[in-house]
């Protein structure tokens, strides 16, 4: 087998095949969501008052506070792919670690958040609040599972970025990138449909 | 991303800042203020419809401008139309449920 | 050859059907059944056709030729058309079978409750109409226990005839027969095979099962929504009798009932387990 | 199988090679090796389903003394206990659809034809490729793993409707074999999505040097379609999962209502009916997973030995389009007598008779490519043939179900059952088979023995039909699906005979996968060594060595036409591949080769 031989040539799309696995794979996670939506919204409907009374129990002032976080560490994430295709390493990590850090104090707030619940035994299986709880759970819990995922390799990216000059794949980051912005998004939905009680 | 460079960064802020005013507005419209009831079923106000465009809103925004959505390749935009078309008709099936057929 | 025949005459395997909606079901099955049978060997035939004809030969070649879009067009146009006869039809039968707004008003009103392994029905007595309970006030259903299934509310008068029987139950002929059926535990479908009547019933919701049998005699009723290791033998029977019959049976149970109440044993919740365990 | 191929690389470990392999072909070699060992693990639970049904109460033969305590009604009776029935069909029709229909259409055949038939030398992502198989393995031993638990394997259908799934009798964080099974379809769900996407993104970007999408064969094209089936439904069951693990595990309330007499742990407010749309949702779409890739097969495998183009090309491509499409909005029909709102059933009913139409368009584009042509009955090609029928036959026993009301009666009987092994035996299964026979030589550089195939295929076809015809007329008689014992019932009395012949035909059945089983082992060490192209096709996967190393082909690939100019008028050749080079003009749906100048022909190359 010859090495002058190329079948891996450029793609045909002009895409990154990483992209366009991403997105693919987001269009997959759109659709999970869209399950778990999908009968939250039934058993809203059908469990009116439980979901107002669960709502009730939520702090959103802490939700808030993790909205504006993950939003701004988007904002960070879309600065930082911005700078590592211009080669601007430093600026580059500085922003990654941002992220980092946005993610991380996420996950702190939602540990606070969680710890309370726990206290005030406002978890499915305690009380005729269960429904909505199940669906408190089911959601942030995958939602987190989300971010940890996103963490990693942030991480790893982010001490690549020191042992080498530059952290030298920006199309890995720019595909990490869409992954961050789709956790946000996913919690621009989650946030209104949990956290705050329409009348 | 081969666009316009100077106009990036300052479309990044812009959008951030949106969204920090719209989550704002949805606190407000869900927590403050109440615009009135539609139809019979509980918990079907008008401000479920505003907190539900403004979501949207938002979200266009994250994927049209963080996402590069408007500036990448015309096809990766199937890889959001078709998941949202299918929530739709999810959304309406399950919504059919007994509940309101069978129970009195 | 006879026996061949009617081995694969599927329309001869039906069992006896006994209810007024059950030959449109039957006779639907039978159109398409035909159409099928049609289909088949039209299909077969020219699928039987070509493989002899053009079978394999050293001297002759394939025909290149890639497809006509008139030829095309024909056969989408035409299994739709067809398709969409057997959808309208169907939906017409459809329709009058399963739709809550097209159930007729009852002749007889049954509860009936599927749990593992059999089934509850509840009748609603001398008077002919139900006390409270599960089906007709949500609020009951906070009463629904193993020992009272049907969520009666021993306090309303309206419900002290209701009675309840087990694994099987009787109704008469040529009359509107509406089951409200439920379930207390895990899904069941109420199955009489007869009647071409299946309906899963769902816990925490009632659904609208009706029928109306011409035949009398004693049928069986099956569970069709696999339910555990018992399901197989979630069995129960019934009568379809005739008019005087079923009235007679009536009177022999609300005398039972009267019975079953007359020592008075305590109130509330006891009274309405004697009424379970007793009258099987 | 390491053969010259690999002499100018540089060698991986063994384990790289044959084990954690990134190679697509090896890959799906081991996508085969375990669907195979899994056929026979599904197989063989079918065969005890069936000797309880036809001798209810009477012990197993031959290894019935040997069950193990937990499986039968009194340790070494041999007789099976109706709980562990019920545990047999779950793992029946769980494995058959999780690990052997799905693994073998969209992983086995997705990773072998992709990158080959379209000109490249592997996925886009090989390590998720590679991951995407290794989740497999062990998500089947977790759901056999059932076995060690208290209440042993699942056992509440492969649709696993709760309430009877989320286990109302267990307490909080105990570990059933319906956990187990709850997580082991999560994980294969999660594999699926990882090849999936990245069947897309090497279809979208990696063609050979000329392919138009529409220069593709129709087994990319399908596969293709199935991997974008995949990655928007398997997610949705996913979600589904992941609620009925909540209920099942954490004892949550999605799908469990208020007022459970069975158990005071529930707080209720679900909705049963609720997991059955989600469940459908992917799972009816599901069905088309494991029938779209086969239908791609089938129709490369009929235009080969056929020598013809495949009629209507671009009809079938939208026809598999319009089933994929389709598919997403007919689910509700598997719920017609859920208690789902009747007003839905009509809608459904609609929906799913329309997806007839794609079906019916394919099935005559299969006999049009098949007119005129010069058959030649190859194993391979038997087996397709067998699929256009047998399919014609499921698709039609879909048609009765389709119809609302006729589904009344036949709903959860027999009927279904023989629907489903119709579609997805008679389907799936020859389809399988005829790519197996099809590509063996590729995969693995031998001929497969053409009689033992013959004979496999001759027993298979007649056993199959002895099997599951008789089953439409249980169905008729009213024979429910999934019980233990129709004695129990009166009118099921008269079926009996039939169910025992069902029963005698299902074990030859099953014996006659073995002669497969033996053929495929028996030709990897004494077939014949395969030439590079034995069956004179067309496609790319032919331009490569006879049996390919990593990187596959060892010329330069481009792609000068579409995939099926068999008998072309103006060549010698009644074949013309994709990769050699040469003018035509089309006349009338004719192509016509038309010499450019003398010295440039280059006929007969190979
Ligand atoms: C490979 C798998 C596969 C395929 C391809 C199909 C194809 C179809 N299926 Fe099937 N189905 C299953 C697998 C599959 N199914 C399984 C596993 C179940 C049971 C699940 C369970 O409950 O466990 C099931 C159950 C099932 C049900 C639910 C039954 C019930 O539980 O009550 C229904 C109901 O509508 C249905 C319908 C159809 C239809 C209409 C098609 C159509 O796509 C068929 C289209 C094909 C044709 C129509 C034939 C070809 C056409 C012609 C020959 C042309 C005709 C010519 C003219 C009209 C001129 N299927
Ligand atoms: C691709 C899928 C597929 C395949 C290939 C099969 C193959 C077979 N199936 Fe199955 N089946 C399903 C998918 C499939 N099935 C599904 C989805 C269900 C629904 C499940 C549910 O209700 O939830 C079902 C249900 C089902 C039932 C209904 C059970 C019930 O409702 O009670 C029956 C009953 O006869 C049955 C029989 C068979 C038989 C006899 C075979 C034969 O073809 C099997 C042939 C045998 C082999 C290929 C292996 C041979 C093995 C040996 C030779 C080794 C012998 C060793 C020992 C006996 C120890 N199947
Ligand atoms: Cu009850 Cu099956
Ligand atoms: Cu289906």
């Amino acid at each position: 087998m010859s090495s002058a031989l190329n079948l891996s040539h450029e793609p045909v799309t002009k895409v990154k095949h990483g992209k366009i696995a991403m997105w693919a794979f987001l269009a997959s996670e759109l659709m999970f969501f869209s399950g778990f939506f999908g009968t939250f919204i039934v058993l809203r409907n059908t469990n009116y008052e439980v979901f107002k009374h669960g709502a009730h129990e939520l702090a959103w002032p802490l939700a808030l506070l993790n909205t504006f976080i993950l939003i701004g560490s988007s904002l960070t994430m879309a600065m930082a792919i911005y700078h590592l295709e211009r080669h601007n390493n430093g600026k580059f990590r500085t922003y990654l670690g941002l992220t980092i850090l946005g993610a991380f104090g996420f996950l702190i707030v939602k540990y606070f958040e969680y710890s309370a619940k726990w206290q005030h035994h406002l978890f499915p299986g305690q009380d005729e609040h269960t429904v909505f709880f199940s669906f408190y759970f089911l959601m942030t819990g995958f939602h987190a599972m989300h971010v940890v995922g996103g963490m990693i390799p942030m991480v790893y990216m982010f001490f690549k970025s020191y042992t080498k000059s530059a952290y030298p794949h920006p199309s890995k980051v720019e595909t990490l990138g869409l992954y961050w912005h789709f956790v946000d998004l996913m919690w621009i939905f989650i946030f209104p449909a949990l956290y705050l009680i329409f009348p | 991303m081969s666009n316009d460079h100077g106009k990036v960064l300052p479309s990044y802020m812009k959008v951030f800042a949106t969204l920090c005013t719209l989550t704002l507005l949805t606190v407000g419209a869900a927590e403050f203020i109440h615009f009135g009831d539609l139809g019979p079923i509980p918990g079907y106000s008008i401000n479920i419809f505003v907190g539900i465009v403004i979501a949207v809103v938002k979200v266009i925004c994250v994927m049209y401008i963080f996402m590069h959505l408007k500036f990448d390749h015309p096809m990766l935009r199937f890889f959001v139309y078709v998941p949202v078309f299918l929530f739709f008709v999810m959304s309406f099936a399950l919504n059919f449920l007994e509940k309101w057929t069978y129970t009195r | 050859m006879g026996d061949i025949l009617h081995v694969l005459d599927m329309l001869a395997w039906f069992p006896e059907n006994i209810s007024t909606f059950g030959a449109e079901l039957d006779s639907l099955f039978a159109i398409i059944y035909w159409v099928s049978v049609a289909i088949f060997f039209l299909t077969f035939g020219i699928l039987g056709y070509f493989l002899v004809k053009y079978r394999y030969s050293p001297d002759r070649k394939g025909y290149n030729y890639h497809g006509n879009n008139i030829v095309e067009i024909t056969w989408t146009i035409l299994p739709t058309f067809l398709f969409a006869a057997i959808g309208l039809y169907s939906d017409d039968i459809w329709e009058r079978t399963k739709y809550s707004k097209r159930v007729p008003t009852a002749d007889v009103e049954i509860l009936v409750l599927g749990k593992q392994f059999g089934w509850l029905f509840l009748y609603p007595g001398a008077d002919g109409s139900f006390g409270r309970n599960a089906y007709n006030d949500r609020t009951a259903r906070s009463l629904m226990s193993a020992m009272n299934p049907f969520g009666m509310d021993s306090t309303d008068p309206a419900g002290a005839d209701d009675f309840v029987t087990e694994n099987q139950f009787r109704v008469p002929v040529n009359s509107n027969v509406v089951v409200r059926g439920s379930s207390i535990d895990v899904l069941h479908s109420f199955f009489l095979p007869h009647a071409r009547v299946k309906q899963d019933v769902v816990p925490g919701t009632w659904m609208n099962i009706w029928f109306n049998l011409f035949k009398t005699g004693k049928y069986e009723l099956a569970c069709a929504e696999l339910c555990g290791g018992g399901h197989y033998a979630m069995r129960a029977e019934y009568q379809v009798m005739s008019k005087a019959g079923y009235d007679a049976w009536l009177d022999t149970k609300n005398a039972e009932v009267k019975a079953a109440r007359s020592p008075q044993p305590a109130p509330a919740a006891p009274a309405d387990t004697a009424a379970v365990a007793s009258l099987r | 199988m390491s053969t010259a191929d690999h002499a100018h690389h540089h060698e991986l470990p063994w384990y790289r090679k044959y084990v954690f392999s990134t190679d697509h072909k090896v890959i799906a070699k081991q996508f085969m090796l375990s669907s195979l060992f899994f056929l026979f693990v599904g197989g063989a639970f079918a065969l005890f389903i069936r000797w309880q049904l036809a001798y209810p109460g009477t012990p197993i033969p031959v290894i019935g003394s040997i069950l193990p305590a937990t499986w039968v009604t009194e340790p070494g009776s041999g007789i099976i206990t109706p709980e562990f029935y019920a545990q047999l069909l779950t793992m029946h029709g769980s494995i058959m659809i999780f690990f052997v229909i799905i693994p073998f259409a969209v992983g086995m055949f997705g990773n072998f034809c992709i990158p080959l038939m379209i000109g490249t030398d592997d996925m886009a992502l090989p390590r998720l490729n590679m991951w995407s198989f290794w989740l497999v393995p062990p998500a089947g031993l977790i759901m056999m793993a059932g076995f060690f638990t208290e209440t042993g394997y699942a056992a509440a259908g492969w649709t696993s409707y709760p309430p009877l799934s989320a286990m109302t009798g267990l307490p909080t964080f105990t570990i059933s074999g319906q956990t187990l099974w709850l997580i082991s379809v999560f994980l294969v769900g999660f594999s699926s999505i990882m090849g999936a996407v990245n069947y897309v993104t090497t279809v979208l970007n990696k063609r050979a040097k000329g392919m138009k999408l529409f220069d593709m064969p129709l087994t990319v094209w399908a596969l293709f379609i199935t991997a974008i089936i995949v990655t928007l439904g398997t997610p949705v069951l996913a979600a589904g999962l992941a609620m009925l693990f909540m209920d099942n595990f954490l004892h949550t309330s999605f799908f469990l209502p208020d007022n459970l007499v069975t158990s005071s742990k529930y707080f209720g407010g679900g909705q049963p009916v609720l997991f059955q749309h989600v469940f459908w949702f992917y799972s009816h779409p599901a069905v088309y997973i494991m029938i779209l890739p086969l239908m791609g097969v089938v129709s490369d495998v009929m235009a080969t030995f056929s020598r013809k183009p495949i009629y209507g090309y671009k009809a079938m491509v939208f026809a598999i389009a319009g089933i994929a499409f389709l598919g997403f909005i007919v689910w509700g029909h598997h719920m017609f007598q859920s208690g789902m709102n009747p007003l839905l059933g009509t809608t459904f009913m609609l929906s799913t008779i329309v997806i007839a139409v794609p079906s019916s368009i394919k099935v005559f584009n299969w006999l049009g490519t098949l007119w005129r042509g010069n058959i030649k009955f190859t194993a391979a090609m038997l087996n397709a043939l067998a699929f256009v029928s047998m399919f014609i036959i499921g698709g039609l026993s879909g048609v009765f179900m389709a119809s609302a009301p006729v589904d009344i009666y036949i709903h959860d009987t027999y009927f279904i059952v023989a629907h489903i092994h119709y579609v997805l035996f008679g389907g799936s299964l020859f389809g399988i088979f005829a790519g197996i026979y099809y590509w063996y030589p590729k995969m693995f550089g031998k001929m497969l023995n053409e009689s033992w195939g013959r004979k496999h295929f001759y027993w298979s076809f007649v056993t199959f039909n002895l099997t599951f015809f008789p089953m439409h007329i249980l169905g008729v008689g009213g024979h429910m699906r999934r019980i233990y014992d129709p004695n129990v019932y009166d009118f099921l009395k008269g079926l009996g005979g039939v169910n025992e012949f069902v029963t005698i035909s299902a074990i030859a059945l099953g014996f006659s996968q073995l002669v497969l089983v033996f053929n495929v082992l028996w030709s990897l060490k004494f077939g014949k060594k395969a030439p590079r192209n034995p069956w004179r096709a067309n496609t790319l996967e032919w331009a490569a060595p006879a049996h390919p190393g990593h990187g596959n082909f060892d010329t330069d690939i481009t792609v000068y036409r579409g995939p099926y100019e068999y008998s072309v008028d103006g060549r010698e050749l009644d074949y013309w591949p994709q990769w050699e080079e040469g003018k035509s003009i089309s006349i009338h749906h004719h192509t016509v080769a038309v010499p450019e100048s003398n010295d440039t022909r280059t006929f007969g190359a190979h």
